[in-house]
């Protein structure tokens, strides 16, 4: 199935066990270029099993994934998806950035050298070229001051904008960013948010999952309500924070949250 | 003092009569020993340090005159030689050289004679100087073998760290096979002694057609040892870091190979040093076990010198190289340790 | 080779393990010393020939001297028949053989006859292993060691009664550890010493006799042999 | 294949034709040898073996002819077992077999021919019932040895963690001597080879008027050294407890002793467990180095036995008896660690 | 000095350095019998010093203590002062109960153990009697279900009460309580107060050091104030936190607090 030109990322019936639990249960999205898609959903829903089977940290039992347009991940050989070279794996994860939740920035390198690494190793940059981009990303951040210090000495606000910013120095088509907040002091929230919401002005198609509403309906174009593994409902967030609250399980979880 | 003095006197009259008795009873031979006949001389005296009697002893020896010109005068050597020793056994020490110098007068080369002399002078030297001029006497040697301790060492730090990395990776293989096999190196090697190790491939693989010199067998050896030990610590170095990094990494696009060389091994360093540096120190010891498959490195070298000398400080001064190897070890990888990774202290 | 060609090189090779005190070995200098190398210098000087030590590997010895390398074997080498195939030998030369070794002080026993029950030290995979076969009577064990020397260790400390070891050795380890050790008379088993020549040069062989049989006729080996063993182990009638 | 065939057939004529000229400009007395003198015969077969030409010699010795009645025989017989080596080299096990028969007709006791028989007849049996049978016949003096392996460890475990304490107490002391010399202690034991620490309490010692015997040596020599590694562990162990238990215990009136005993050592068990563990484990293997020191344990009777037998699978099956009592007691440790402290996990 | 027969503790003039900083200065302190002081002052003011000196787990410079009339815990010997002998000091300790910040139970000993370790250990009785003993004071900090569980599965606000009732169970002259609530979570500060002031209406002796100025005011007989190791202020608590507020020092103190 080839999906419209301009959708980037094309999830189609995708499902993920682990045993016996059901983490991705027949999960469709579909993603246009420059949108944003907020995910939200009680613990164990399966959001981040979700991101991570995007770009393939899991892997997945059935569905497939296509990547502008194309399918990717798996190849089907005698009817059964296997998983792609690790070559072609590794060349699609570089084009997805992904922000997690503890930052996982790499603590033996400078933030410079953070961001650095995977233009240098993976894209093959020159260092010049790298530390070019590398620069130009941490003023993205706002943290150009910060490029030859090691992450220790980083708050957490300023660590999760250097694993943005290395995200971003790759050049992706999409982010993806699990929780970036929830490992974060109340009071760092939102130098995190303001940097992904500056990022979302520029036009950087994104999948977010948090949970903070306040932020959700700022960003989101669509915001999507996961349980169980499965998408129970998918609205834009003026209709959602309304509409949607008639489910009474959604209106609880925002109950609860707040 | 006096009593004392007396008392010492019955006591030896006592022994006196009662040897007298015994040679009445057992040996009727040796109260007409002939002083003409050399073997006679050399059974009665024989049997006078059998009972204890030294001094007697000494008096019958006595009886073997100065050689002829014409004689060999072996038996006057032998004579004066055990006199000598009879002395010695009574703390006569004057007397003893005393015989000694009576054998050289005669054959001035003569090696037993010259060597008691050098013994009994030495008796008169305080330790410490002892102690001092034998360092200076047998150090050079025991170092000519710490050389091949150490080149031992060394080789098997270069070696055993890469087998360990292999080891530890082979391990954490998703090819169970070769993961198994990791695993058995592991549990062999750990789980047998490295000196019967060390005997299987040096004198036991000859027989299945693997020959080896000796280097090479206690290279082999102590790197596969080593390699099986440092490949546990790389294993539980590599699983301390978290798994976050490693995602992290293949979410940049790295490959498993990429994300290991890059992000998950160098930051294994620091953690990895100290259990490493003992590792090391370990094996300078260790390096001593090679000395079995006839390896001439520094416990070997003692050895020999310790059979040739007979001399004990041989095996203190070769425990102070020791010392002085593993203490230097011991310092030299704190400082590495302080260097090293100390990004995880900014 | 001939008399008469090494005459005319000027040197004799002599091939020899040169850790075999105290026959021939090196000192701490790396000097090269021992008996052997006492009477074979004699020798050289009284043919007014320069000689030539060639340090070689026991193992392969007879080889060595077959193929050339050195022009005789002179370092102790017993004479047996399973070497008389492939050598020729020089008469014995010394006598040595298996000799048991007992505490200086040791009040138990005089003779061989007396070891019997006892605790029996010798060099592991030696001829003295064999020797002790051949005692008149039987051990109550035998302990093997890695050397002679940690025999004579044990020995010394008491843990052993009497160490089997040759006769040389034995008393080279004597004469080092003047007081502690002293034999029981007499041999287990006689091993005599020879020289080794190739087959082909009996010539050779007989100037060389002619000139050892001076040397013990005019008492130069009794000599030599006093410096050793402090005592003439040369003189066959003793044997 | 045929063409294989072909090939090889080439081949070895090319190394007959190599042979040939090799003949003729080197050993020229080859091409003429006298089939009836023994000794040329001989002397031939070995030229072709040092060629390599296994076959050609084989040819050449069978022109040793069956012996007369009146002469010794010890040609024939020293040609025959020859050709079955040279056979036997060719892994032609048959014909080998035919020559020591050749030989039994008529010297039927001929020890050299009957044990060449026996070991031919081994080489037909599969590897894996030889070794089944070796086990059968090596492991009980194997296991006679290990008794004492095993009677060495027990007991050092049992002094060693109780010299640990000692030390590790004597090292946190008021007292700066004792303080010291427990650091020394320690520094000496863990700096030098325990075969070194061995040597010189079982053959340094008597030099200084100290004999032990063989056993008491060892568990000294193991003691010693154990009691340093574990008295490191056991102070990190202690050191590791809080400092505010021992404050409580003292405000609760107790003494230093009372505290240490009731309070702080009875904490470090669960974490020392793991350690102390390890060290045992260690000293499985290292009970293997008494072997040195005139002990016969296991390390000993495989030593001594393959020495007799000349038999590799002596040494397997010794690292086979060593991987079980490691494995046994890694297990047994394990579950101890899981019962001990569970305090801390409920 | 003999002081008055209802005097339990009198400190005079001590003193205590650790290298140049003094953490006590010439301290002068009376508590008579059934008396409760509550030391306040700001961190490092040799708070905890001073407790500690009272049962001698630190030992003094200059100074003496006396226990009930008798000087204790060092003997003058040629004009200097020593520490007593470890018997003796024990002795005087098992006297003093003396509650830490972080509990300091136990943690290979259940409950009942260890507050049955005193009395067995320290005073000889029998396992009977001391079971009897603790299992009473279990029910005075209203623990006596928990008597058979270890310290790892107590909230805080248990173990502080298990730790007291462990200093309880050597039946002391007097209790010492260095800040016992100050590693609590807010919520279980309460049952931590209640059991000290249900002990302070039994008549207990204590000194007790607390940042909470509510509780000093409710359970102090006098309050006293230290600063830099000395006694700055001293007085009951209605006129501690009235006129002594015209103290500034001690009046910043106050607001920082609370
Ligand atoms: N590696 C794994 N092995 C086994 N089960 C897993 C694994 N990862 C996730 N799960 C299970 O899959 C389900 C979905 O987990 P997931 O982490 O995706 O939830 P989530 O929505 O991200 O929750 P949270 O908000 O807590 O992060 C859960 O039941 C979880 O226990
Ligand atoms: N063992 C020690 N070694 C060195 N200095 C110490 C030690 N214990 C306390 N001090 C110092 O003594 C002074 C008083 O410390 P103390 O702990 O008694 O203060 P405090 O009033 O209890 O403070 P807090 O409210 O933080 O507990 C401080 O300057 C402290 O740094
Ligand atoms: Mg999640
Ligand atoms: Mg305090």
């Amino acid at each position: 199935m080839k999906t419209g030109e301009n959708v980037i990322l094309h999830l189609e019936n995708i499902t993920k066990k682990f045993g016996k639990v059901t983490a991705i249960d027949q999960v469709t999205l579909s993603v246009k270029a420059g949108e944003r898609i907020v995910i939200i959903g009680p613990s164990g829903s399966g959001k981040s099993t979700l991101l991570r089977a995007v770009n393939i940290l899991e892997e997945i039992d059935h569905g497939r994934i296509f990547f502008k347009g194309d399918p990717v991940g798996y190849t089907a050989i005698k009817g059964k998806q296997i998983l792609d070279s690790p070559k072609n794996i590794s060349r699609l994860r570089s084009k997805i950035g992904m922000v997690f939740q503890n930052f996982n920035l790499f603590p033996h390198m400078t933030v410079l050298a953070n961001i650095m690494e995977g233009p240098v190793t993976v894209l093959k940059k020159t260092k010049n070229e790298a530390e070019k981009t590398a620069r130009d990303m941490l003023k993205k951040v706002d943290l150009s001051d910060k490029w030859q210090v090691y992450p220790a000495t980083l708050s957490g606000g300023q660590k999760q904008r250097v694993a943005i910013a290395r995200a971003l120095a790759m050049n992706p088509e999409i982010m993806l960013f699990d929780e970036p907040t929830s490992a974060l002091d109340p009071e760092l929230v939102g130098e995190v948010f303001n940097t992904i919401l500056s990022l979302a002005k520029e036009g950087m198609t994104m999948i977010i999952v948090t949970h903070h509403m306040g932020f959700a309906r700022e960003v989101a174009d669509r915001v999507v309500f996961m349980e169980k593994g499965a998408m129970v409902a998918e609205a834009p967030p003026e209709k959602f924070f309304s509409a949607c609250m008639e489910n009474k399980r959604i209106a609880d979880f925002i109950q609860n949250i707040l | 003092m006096v009593k004392q003095g007396v008392i010492h006197i019955h006591r030896s009259m006592g022994r006196v009569i009662l040897y007298a008795l015994l040679c009445l009873a057992f040996f009727p031979s040796l109260t007409t020993a002939a002083v003409s006949d050399p073997a006679s001389v050399f059974s009665a005296a024989n049997n006078f340090i059998a009972a204890g009697d030294y001094q007697k002893a000494i008096e019958t020896l006595g009886a073997i005159p100065k050689p002829d010109p014409n004689t060999s005068g072996s038996d006057f050597v032998k004579s004066r030689i055990q006199t000598a020793s009879l002395y010695h056994a009574l703390k006569q020490t004057k007397k003893a050289q005393a015989a000694c110098h009576d054998v050289l007068e005669l054959f001035p080369d003569n090696k037993e004679a010259r060597n008691f002399l050098i013994a009994l002078k030495k008796e008169e030297i305080p330790f410490y100087i002892l102690f001092f001029r034998d360092c200076t006497r047998f150090l050079p040697s025991l170092l000519k073998g710490a050389v091949l301790t150490l080149a031992l060492t060394f080789l098997t730090m270069v070696i055993s760290p890469l087998g360990g990395l292999f080891i530890a990776l082979g391990r954490m293989s998703r090819f169970k096979s070769f993961a198994g096999l990791c695993w058995f190196i592991i549990w062999f090697f750990r789980g047998t002694p490295l000196l019967l190790q060390l005997f299987f491939i040096y004198y036991g693989l000859p027989a299945l057609g693997i020959t080896f010199s000796p280097f090479t067998a206690a290279i082999i050896g102590l790197s596969l040892n080593y390699s099986a030990y440092l490949g546990e610590i790389i294993r539980g170095g590599i699983e301390s870091i978290g798994h976050g990094q490693m995602e992290a990494a293949k979410a940049i696009g790295m490959t498993y190979t990429q994300a290991m060389r890059r992000v998950i091994i160098p930051q294994t360093y620091k953690r990895l040093l100290p259990p490493i540096g003992n590792e090391f120190i370990a094996l300078i010891k260790d390096t001593a076990l090679v000395s079995t498959i006839a390896m001439v490195e520094l416990m070997r070298s003692a050895d020999q010198m310790f059979n040739t000398y007979f001399n004990v400080n041989v095996l203190i001064i070769a425990a102070m190289v020791y010392l002085a190897f593993t203490t230097v070890f011991t310092l030299v990888f704190e400082r590495i340790e302080k260097k090293v990774g100390a990004y995880e202290n900014r | 080779a001939s008399f008469d060609t090494i005459k005319a090189k000027g040197e004799l090779r002599i091939g020899l393990d040169d850790s075999f005190p105290p026959m021939g070995y090196r000192i701490d200098d790396g000097t090269l010393t021992g008996f052997d190398i006492d009477a074979a210098e004699e020798l050289g000087k009284r043919l007014g020939i320069k000689i030539v030590w060639t340090p070689t590997a026991w193992d392969g010895v007879i080889h060595a001297l077959n193929s050339g390398m050195f022009d005789c074997i002179w370092n102790g080498m017993t004479i047996t028949p399973e070497r008389a195939e492939k050598v020729l030998f020089t008469k014995p030369y010394i006598l040595d053989g298996q000799v048991a070794v007992v505490r200086f002080d040791e009040k138990r026993f005089t003779s061989y006859k007396d070891l019997g029950g006892k605790i029996i030290g010798a060099q592991k995979g030696s001829s003295a292993i064999k020797a002790i076969e051949k005692l008149p009577v039987k051990p109550s064990a035998v302990k093997e060691y890695t050397d002679n020397p940690k025999a004579l260790l044990d020995l010394e400390a008491g843990r052993i009664d009497a160490v089997i070891i040759d006769n040389v050795t034995g008393r080279d380890t004597i004469s080092k550890r003047i007081g502690k050790f002293k034999t029981l008379p007499g041999f287990i088993s006689k091993e005599p010493f020879g020289v080794a020549f190739r087959q082909a040069d009996a010539q050779l062989l007989n100037t060389i006799q002619k000139t050892i049989d001076d040397m013990v006729a005019d008492g130069t080996m009794a000599k030599i042999s006093m410096k050793w063993f402090a005592e003439d182990i040369t003189d066959p009638s003793k044997w």
